[in-house]
């Protein structure tokens, strides 16, 4: 029995026990299945050796004839990422319980439906599993926010639907280009990666992916889809989206983009640095006025990618593998910051800062973990954020000075609006809407633990985390490096 | 008798073709259709099809133009009875028909010399030849023509047949 | 019969063809510029017979019969089509009172 | 060849069934005879075939794989008609006989070697489908379809054959061997003739398949036609018109590759965007899915225009897909139907309240259709983008990719309907008939979507 | 004793997760027990090490705590280091830290936030022991920003007025704005030296020439992080706002210990700034330039802490036109007097303040020596240990700094003297204001009169008596002292001295300056004398016109007002035009458009099918014409 295979297929049968089963047990149940994930990427942890290597590996021949295969394994790049995925699906779980969900079963069903299609993408060895994930975690978030979403659920799920397909098929196409360019016709990633094509055709494929990965980031200017969504999406819906889905374009840049297209990388990788360091800049920008708290929060996070992904491109030890533990922070903060703006919108019935404040006062441990998260989301030392942005920063600065100083703009900016909501939110007088405020109930409380107690530790000793990625980031990078200096 | 008596039924031919499409009145269609026929029936004559002419003689003109007759009789149109389309529409077809005959003879590069039709064997028109070629190489088409027309009479008695309207 | 068919020897096959097709365009026209749907389908019928003409010139000139036997068939054809079309054709003249195509216009967008 | 036997015995036993007014042994004989013939057909896999009666036909693998598809999407189809057909008049018999007929001009075409075999299959199929299209004799939209698409079948017919016509004239044969010979040993240089022949073979064929600018009477047909017989239209008809379609091209035409390909590739292109531009602004779900039968015959010419070795698997894996998937779409649109009266995208809202497993076998249905991973319809897209870009055709794959997304847009407005609009409605009343269908398409739906492999390897 | 150095910022930390778990079920009594204790324990071990080191060979311990970052090259050890610069500032940190913690149990008692209160507190004690700690830029910068923080959550502490949680924002970001010239430095320093730990920074750096541009660009990028947190122009305006803090925070955080992490990151770093002139030259006139506007603003303010807290910035000037001409140990030395006595104000005022019943405005005040005699006495001292009068421990920081600038630069002495009459001036006016004449509060607040209780009036003494002392440690040669200070620090700034002229001012010339700056002191406390108590002058309201320069000074130069106009709103409104012209019309309107372009095709495609059997044949005709042309074409 290969470990991984249980480990990928176990959320699927966890969706359909719990289609299977009545409604009584669906929480214990989905919070049982959460944890037997966790448990087992525990055990491949622990069993895990942070060298390059590939391990765990799985080769099933899917279907033969295509040269596809059902390939997938664990390097240190894809174990943070699986950390990550089942790290936050049981806080996403169990965050969801308190709340009134219609429908639970199905509810469930898709997250774990989906958490399989995530842990695919971050597994896979071979380009069409890869796709296939790519897009079967799509089919579930997109129900998900349609389904429990707010008022215009409808149009801003649509678009982000077809927004995100749309760059998906231009990266299929690129995979089947590349397919087809491989002497034995294979969707492996090794033979991917010893391919040596021309700069121009390497240009396009460049796109291609970045397209895909862009959108799903999401990059500026292929943002929009993003605070729409985020806004309507119901809380579970945000946190997947934004906590693990949004990963997988990181992901995929690392992984595949500029690993199979070197060269355009090193023809193109500067200006998606820009746009990512544009993207900071003005996502931040924007966030200074925003009056919904979902809206400021998406905006937030859309600077918050651009710098995780101008560190990718800067294309360093540093910015790697600070983007791989940023990848882990931005999970967590913002799955923390989600559930509180969840928390506050549920009690007030409205995401308008404007009719906030004062909450701090009736609801004291609120505001105490809404801080921490914050300080973890304007990377604070010591919270998990800083370790990240500290890296991303660096590494950016090596690549070029002035990016990194636009680009570290973000802790000035990210401070401000952060701060603000913070404020209109948290301080200043008591109004009839707040002063009913309820503080943290049981389960809100130990979500809430967990979150915090996550930031400050990873914050405190990011070690095990940085380890693990480490090797394989520095062979990726050597790889790459390699083949850009050769020509 | 000459070459030219090919042309002469080709003239004609062409001439009655164009006053099918161009009669108001669509008894007379009908009526210059079956002289059209005719003219093609001479023409098979002329290229020694004794079969074809007279499976379109008795065919076309016998059976499937008193079809159309009738059906004309027994509903009765009118000439006239429905405006007919514009002028324009009517010239921008014959320019599209025009168009049509230009692009399919020079596809065809049928302007170009070609070699004279000549007929190698008497026969090969001829009742005794067809038949034996339809019975042994065509005789799978012969018989599936069959489903054919048992699908259309089928149809043709479904479709036409009055049913009183159920409530 | 004989000296009729001698006639025929000579006419260059390329005149059969320009024949054939000013007649099958002939019948486009006519499918084009009418409105009845009964002439209409008359206007198929010779681009039918255009067809059948040019298969037995085509026939004579390879010297092969299939190409007649073909033409037998096409003109099966052609009898089931009338008589389904014309059904059709009758059917419509019942619920509508006409054979104009242009009324027919429910369907569209 | 015994499928083509026991389905034209059966066309004639179901006929004297309506005769002694046996009307419930019809269904049962008629599924019984058509399984009979998928046996019989598939018992011909891989018998190592050669053209039989004189080269009139050949019941290769892909005859085999096509008429077994095409019998059993017609078996499927059938077995929704139960009542279906009583609604509209008493002559059901006479019904099922003319779906059989076209059948059996279906069967010809996806194994012709002949041309007149082509030819008289596709009249057969034709007239039957002229019939088919007027059942409703008292309802306008259904006369209005058979005489549309009569009229214009008609008329496409004649440039069939003229196309024909022209072969002949260039190759002296109808024999596919001996054109195939003809185009490889090239006696005296192709004759124009031939070229002609081709080009309106395509435009012949182009009308079956519906593709632009020959796909207008689809549309119109499709959605004046009773609902069943649109469905019959848009999968086995338009399959075994791809059949055809590809056979011809690939026995005979492939050498000339360079000449038609363009055309082709023009006419894809076309008929992608018209199909899936104009589905979008459609209030009516049975008109879009019209306009989405035309986009997907945009897809599948992209076998055509990139031939090669993988284009008829291509073809069949995405004939399979699209006509197990659009079943289940009519289907439900009949079961919606019945119940609202209107076939609009409004009928559908709420539905999955009431009726969740119609709703989720309509969801598979969409994203298969839109070709969403683990479906049918994905592998089939994947696979004719694969056959396309192995052809280097990048901008056409990209084109179509576009179509895809713009294609997404209108499939999920079903969707979109039935899961997040709500509507006061009852539960839809569904036969087990129905179910059966539902559950069976949305299931081969999946397996293929997640593993291919035991359709995608056949030739 | 050295190596258990890790306990200092441990208690402080046990201290904050004590009193921040148990807030609600301790007693007032148990949290501030613990709070002073937990100070009260690193302040031991803090004297522990620093006698330890004092009788050490060797002056520089690093003690490895673990490892905290390492990717590819980057190792970032989390490890502290032990040198006299550090241990004296422990001693301060957590000796003033443990006054004012004491101080707070009665200041805060009425308070309902108590617990945390005292948390916060004990949290910021931690961070700045980290920052003072720190054997490496990184680790530096976690207090750095640590104490930023803890600064925005007392400034913040009565979050219920939207003005202090402003002010509690406003703090925040500005720090934040330098911290990033701090960061980038940091990133700098490390491709320079390819490490962070000032271990191998320093000697690396000590090898470079004088004047290079890396070092500029990194002491440059260091001096915008020092500004930030030190409050000079242009950042200084968070420090007036962060008043809004309870007062112990104004004392303990924005006087005593956070605002001076610039002055002592400068110090820490002087070999970098000592070989980079250009950049020293800009540390010397902003920190004049602080000066002597922060002076000229307080000499109006009507606020008592307001007063303080532009003294504040102006002392802060100070250190930093020290540093900037060289003058490390006197900046430093400054450092340590101005926590005293600063803090020993900021108490003071806390205590009237308290007294008054939360009155700040000193228009309201008056008289008030006989009813807080302890008061008055303390901050009298402190009054005249920041005016610089001998032989109070002001004068002789002030005075080494102005020797320095003297030599380095004689208008900037000017200046600078100038400044120090500025600051008499005003101490003493606050002084008067508050205690002289005849009470101007409403009989109320005169009923509540009421010298504060011994836990607030005991670190006053302690704190005035360390003002009056405090000097002691640095008495210059001149002077006939040993300067205690300087050699205790040398090892600290001995490369930097080599690489510096010494100072070379005969003791005549330091006489003279000594005497000038004195008088001038004396005479401006003289002339506020003269304005408060002879003539009884009150302070105007708010509304009445003032001339040019006073309006100026009254309104701080409009400084506020000038970022609100070309930095605030400039932003706010870019952030709207990005919002809605860019991100809504323009990208999500081309990607909207998109969408809007296939449903608009979609509605005219649709119009092509339009029922018509005879337009369907004319289309298919076209289609077919299309064909066979090309074909015709192609052939």
């Amino acid at each position: 029995m290969e470990i991984l295979l249980v480990q990928i297929f176990i959320p699927l049968i966890a969706a359909l026990i719990i289609l299977a089963s009545g409604k009584t047990f669906v929480r214990g149940i989905a919070g049982a299945f959460s944890l037997v994930s966790l448990l087992i990427t525990v055990y491949l942890y622990l069993n895990f050796t942070p060298d390059a290597t590939t391990q765990f590996l799985v080769d099933l021949a899917w279907i033969p004839q295509f040269g596809i295969h059902f390939k997938a394994g664990v390097d240190g790049i894809s174990m943070v990422l699986l950390v990550l995925t089942n790290l936050l699906i049981p806080i996403i779980v169990l965050s969801s319980f308190k709340q009134d969900v219609k429908d639970q079963q199905a509810f469930y069903a898709l997250i774990f439906f989906m958490q399989s299609g995530l842990l695919i993408v971050f597994t896979a060895l071979d380009a069409f599993l890869f796709y296939v994930g790519w897009e079967v975690a799509l089919i579930p978030v997109y129900f998900i926010c349609a389904l429990w979403g707010g008022e215009n659920r409808i149009k801003a799920n649509l678009k982000f639907f077809i927004y995100t397909i749309a760059g998906s098929l231009l990266m299929l196409i690129a995979i089947i280009y590349l397919h087809l360019q491989t002497p034995g016709n294979s969707y492996d990633i090794s033979e991917f990666y010893k391919l040596e094509l021309d700069s121009v055709t390497q240009g396009w494929i460049f796109w291609a992916f970045f397209l895909a990965f862009a959108i799903k980031m999401p990059v500026f200017p292929f943002h929009t889809w993003q605070p729409d969504t985020y806004t309507e999406a119901p809380t579970a819906g945000t946190m997947l989206l934004a906590g693990i889905m949004l990963k997988m374009g990181i992901y995929g840049v690392i992984r595949w983009l500029i690993p199979i297209a070197p060269l355009g990388f090193q023809a193109w990788g500067e200006t998606a640095l820009i746009l990512s360091v544009i993207g900071v800049i003005y996502a931040s920008i924007i966030a200074f006025t925003q009056n919904d708290i979902k809206r400021l929060i998406a905006y937030s996070s859309i600077a918050h990618v651009g710098l995780i992904s101008a560190g990718i491109f800067a294309w360093n030890v540093q910015g790697l593998q600070g983007a791989m533990i940023q990848m882990l922070n931005h999970g967590i903060n913002v799955v923390g910051i989600f559930f509180i703006a969840d928390i506050i919108i549920r009690r007030m019935n409205t995401r308008d800062l404007s009719l906030m404040g004062g909450i701090a006062k009736p609801a004291p441990m609120l505001a105490i973990a809404f801080l921490l998260v914050l300080l973890g989301t304007v990377a604070l030392p010591l919270t998990n954020g800083f370790v990240g942005e500290f890296l991303l920063l660096m590494g950016i600065y090596n690549y070029n000075i002035w990016f990194a100083a636009i680009a570290g703009l973000t802790i000035i900016l990210g401070a401000v609006y952060m701060l603000r909501m913070y404020q209109k939110v948290m301080f200043g007088q008591v109004n009839t809407n707040t002063s009913v405020f309820t503080d943290l109930d049981g389960t809100e409380k130990s979500v809430l633990l967990i979150i915090s107690v996550l930031i400050i530790f990873i914050g405190v000793y990011p070690q095990p985390i940085l380890n693990i990625s480490e090797a394989a980031v520095i062979n990726l990078l050597e790889q790459v490096n390699q083949k850009i200096l050769v020509k | 008798m000459s070459i030219s008596l090919f042309y002469f039924v080709a003239f004609l031919s062409i001439f009655f073709a164009l006053l099918v499409i161009f009669a108001k009145n669509p008894v007379h269609s009908v009526l210059y259709l079956i002289v059209t026929f005719f003219t093609f029936t001479v023409h098979y004559i002329l290229l020694n099809a004794q079969f074809l002419a007279i499976v379109n003689f008795i065919v076309y003109m016998g059976a499937i133009m008193v079809l159309f007759l009738f059906v004309l009789m027994l509903l009765n149109l009118n000439e006239g009875s429905m405006g007919s389309k514009s002028n324009l529409i009517k010239m921008i077809g014959v320019i599209a028909g025009m168009c049509l005959i230009i692009t399919l003879v020079g596809s065809a590069r049928v302007l170009t010399a070609s070699e004279p039709l000549v007929l190698q064997t008497q026969e090969l028109g001829l009742v005794k030849n067809l038949g034996k070629v339809l019975f042994s190489k065509f005789l799978l088409p012969f018989e599936v023509s069959s489903i054919l027309l048992l699908s259309a009479m089928v149809g043709a008695v479904l479709l036409a047949k009055k049913e009183i309207k159920r409530a | 019969m004989e000296n009729i068919t001698q006639a025929i020897q000579g006419v260059p096959l390329n005149h059969y063809i320009l024949l054939c097709t000013i007649i099958f365009s002939i019948g486009v026209i006519g499918v084009l510029i009418r409105r009845n749907a009964i002439v209409i389908f008359m206007s198929v019928e010779l681009m039918l017979n255009a067809v059948n003409l040019l298969l037995t010139a085509f026939s004579v000139q390879h010297n092969d019969p299939s190409g007649q036997v073909f033409v037998f068939f096409i003109m099966a054809l052609a009898a089931a089509e009338v008589a389904v079309g014309l059904a059709i054709i009758v059917m419509i003249f019942r619920n509508t009172n006409s054979t104009d195509v242009n009324i027919l216009n429910k369907l569209k967008w | 060849m015994n499928a083509l036997i026991t389905l034209s015995v059966l066309a004639i036993l179901v006929l004297y069934l309506g005769l002694y007014k046996a009307k419930n042994a019809l269904l049962p004989v008629t599924l019984l005879g058509l399984g009979a013939a998928l046996v019989l057909s598939i018992l011909e896999w891989n018998s190592g075939a050669a053209p039989i009666y004189s080269g009139m036909m050949l019941f290769d693998n892909f005859a085999v794989a096509f008429t077994s598809i095409c019998i059993v999407s017609t078996m499927l189809i059938l077995l929704i008609s139960k009542d279906y057909f009583e609604h509209i008049s008493e002559h059901v018999a006479e019904y099922y006989t003319i779906i059989l007929f076209a059948l059996i001009g279906i069967l010809i075409m996806v194994s012709f070697h002949n041309l007149s075999m082509l030819f008289i299959g596709i009249e057969i199929m034709s007239v039957s489908l002229y019939i088919l299209a007027g059942i409703r004799k008292h309802d306008f939209k259904s006369n209005e379809a058979a005489l549309k698409y009569f009229l214009m079948g008609a008329f496409s017919t004649g440039f069939l054959l003229l196309g024909i016509t022209f072969l002949y004239g260039a190759s002296a044969s109808f024999d596919l061997s001996t054109i195939k010979e003809y185009v490889i040993s090239n006696p005296r240089g192709i004759s124009p003739l031939f070229y002609s022949g081709v080009t309106l073979m395509i435009i012949g064929l182009s009308f079956k398949i519906g593709a632009a600018p020959f796909h207008f009477w689809t549309p119109d047909v499709y959605e004046g036609s009773p609902t069943l017989i649109t469905a019959f239209m848009s999968t086995v008809v338009k399959t075994a018109s791809f059949a055809a379609f590809l056979r011809l091209f690939m026995v005979c035409f492939a050498p000339l590759h360079d000449f038609w390909m363009p055309s082709l590739l023009v006419i894809s292109v076309l008929t992608l965007f018209i199909g899936n531009v104009t589905a979008l602004y459609q209030h009516s779900f049975k008109r879009m899915l019209a306009f989405s039968s035309i986009s997907h015959a945009g897809y599948m010419l992209f076998a055509i225009v990139a031939l090669g070795p993988l284009s008829g698997n291509s073809v069949f894996v995405y004939a399979t897909a699209y006509s197990i998937a659009s079943i289940i779409a009519f289907a439900v649109l009949i079961l919606v139907k019945r119940q609202t009266g209107s076939d609009n995208f409004e009928s559908f809202n709420g539905l999955a309240r009431k009726n969740p497993f119609i709703a989720f076998t309509l969801t598979v249905t969409m994203l298969s259709l839109a070709g969403i991973p683990l479906t049918a319809g994905f592998i089939g897209k994947f696979m004719m983008f694969s056959t396309a870009l192995s052809e280097y055709h990048i901008i056409m794959v990209i084109l179509a990719a576009v179509n895809a997304v713009i294609g997404i847009f209108y499939y999920l407005k079903v969707i979109v309907a039935m899961y997040f609009k709500s509507a006061e409605r009852n539960e839809v009343q569904s036969s087990p008939y129905f179910n059966f269908v539902l559950g069976f398409s949305a299931l081969i739906t999946i397996i293929i979507g997640v593993y291919p492999g035991f359709i995608s390897n056949f030739f | 004793m050295i190596n258990l150095v890790w306990l200092i910022p441990l208690f402080p930390l046990l201290g904050f997760l004590i009193n921040g778990l148990g807030r609600n079920m301790l007693s007032k009594t148990v949290v501030g027990f613990v709070g002073c204790l937990s100070v009260m324990a690193s302040f031991a071990v803090s004297v522990g090490i620093f006698l330890e080191l004092n009788s050490s060979e060797t002056k520089s311990f690093i003690i490895p705590i673990f490892d905290w970052i390492s990717a590819g090259t980057v190792k970032i050890p989390f490890s502290f280091l032990i040198d006299p610069l550090s241990a004296l500032m422990l001693l301060i940190v957590t000796g003033i830290g443990f006054l004012i913690h004491v101080y707070s149990t009665g200041y805060m008692n009425h308070d309902a936030g108590f617990g945390k209160f005292f948390s916060y507190l004990n949290l910021f004690i931690f961070f700045m022991l980290l920052l003072v700690l720190g054997s490496n830029y990184v680790v530096m910068f976690i207090g750095w920003e640590g104490v930023g923080l803890c600064s925005y959550l007392l400034i913040g502490f009565w979050f219920s007025n939207t003005a202090y949680a402003s002010a509690a924002k406003k703090a925040f970001i500005m720090n934040r704005i330098g911290d990033l010239g701090f960061l980038i430095a940091v990133f700098l320093i490390f491709t320079t030296f390819n490490s962070v730990e000032f271990a191998n920074v320093f000697p690396q750096a000590a090898n470079m020439v004088s004047g290079d541009s890396t070092l500029i660009l990194i002491t440059a990028l260091l001096f915008v992080g020092a500004i930030g947190k030190s409050a000079q122009i242009p950042l200084f305006t968070w420090l007036p706002d962060a008043m809004a803090g309870p007062t112990p925070v104004s004392a303990l955080i924005h006087a005593a210990t956070m605002v001076t992490a610039g002055i002592y990151m400068i110090a820490r770093s002087n070999i970098l700034f000592t070989l980079a002139p250009e950049t020293l030259a800009v540390v010397s006139i902003i920190g004049l330039a602080t000066l002597l506007m922060a002076a000229a603003i307080a000499v109006s303010q009507t606020d008592i802490k307001k007063v303080l807290a532009y003294s504040t910035v102006s002392q802060l000037g100070y250190m930093f036109l020290g540093l900037g001409v060289g003058a490390y140990t006197g900046a430093f030395f400054h450092v340590i007097t101005h926590a005293f006595f600063k803090a020993l104000l900021f108490l003071g005022a806390g205590s009237v303040i308290h007294a008054m019943s939360n009155e700040q405005d000193m228009r309201n005040m008056g008289g008030l020596r006989k009813k807080l005699p302890l008061t008055f006495l303390t901050m009298m001292v402190g009054t005249i240990a920041i005016a610089g009068i001998p032989p109070f421990s002001g004068f002789f920081s002030k005075d080494e700094i102005l020797a320095h600038v003297y030599e380095h630069n004689k208008v900037f002495w000017m200046i600078a003297v100038i400044g120090a009459m500025f600051t008499s001036f005003y101490m003493f006016r606050m002084m008067y204001l508050t205690f002289n004449g005849s009470f101007r509060g409403t009989t109320d607040q005169e009923h509540h009169l009421h010298e504060s209780p011994a836990s607030m009036t005991i670190p006053l003494i302690v704190l005035a008596v360390l003002s009056a002392l405090g000097g002691l440690i640095g008495i210059p040669a001149v002077l006939g002292g040993g300067h205690w200070l300087e050699n205790f620090l040398a090892p600290v700034f001995e490369v930097s001295k080599s690489k510096t002229n010494a100072l070379t001012l005969d003791h005549t010339t330091e006489y003279v300056l000594m005497a000038l700056s004195v008088t001038a002191a004396l005479l401006s406390m003289l002339y506020a004398y003269v304005r408060y108590v002879k003539q009884g002058h009150i302070p105007a309201n708010d509304r009445t016109d003032r001339g040019l320069l006073a309006r100026l000074s009254y309104n701080k130069f409009y400084i506020d007002q000038v970022y609100h106009s070309f930095i605030t709103r400039p932003l706010d409104t870019l952030s709207g035009f990005f919002y809605k012209t860019v991100d809504k019309a323009g990208i999500d309107g081309i990607v909207n458009g998109f969408g809007k372009g296939a449903v608009e095709a979609s509605k005219s495609f649709r119009l092509l099918q339009t029922g018509m059997v005879g337009f369907y044949i004319f289309m298919m005709v076209a289609g077919i014409l299309a064909l066979l042309f090309y074909s015709m074409y192609k052939i």
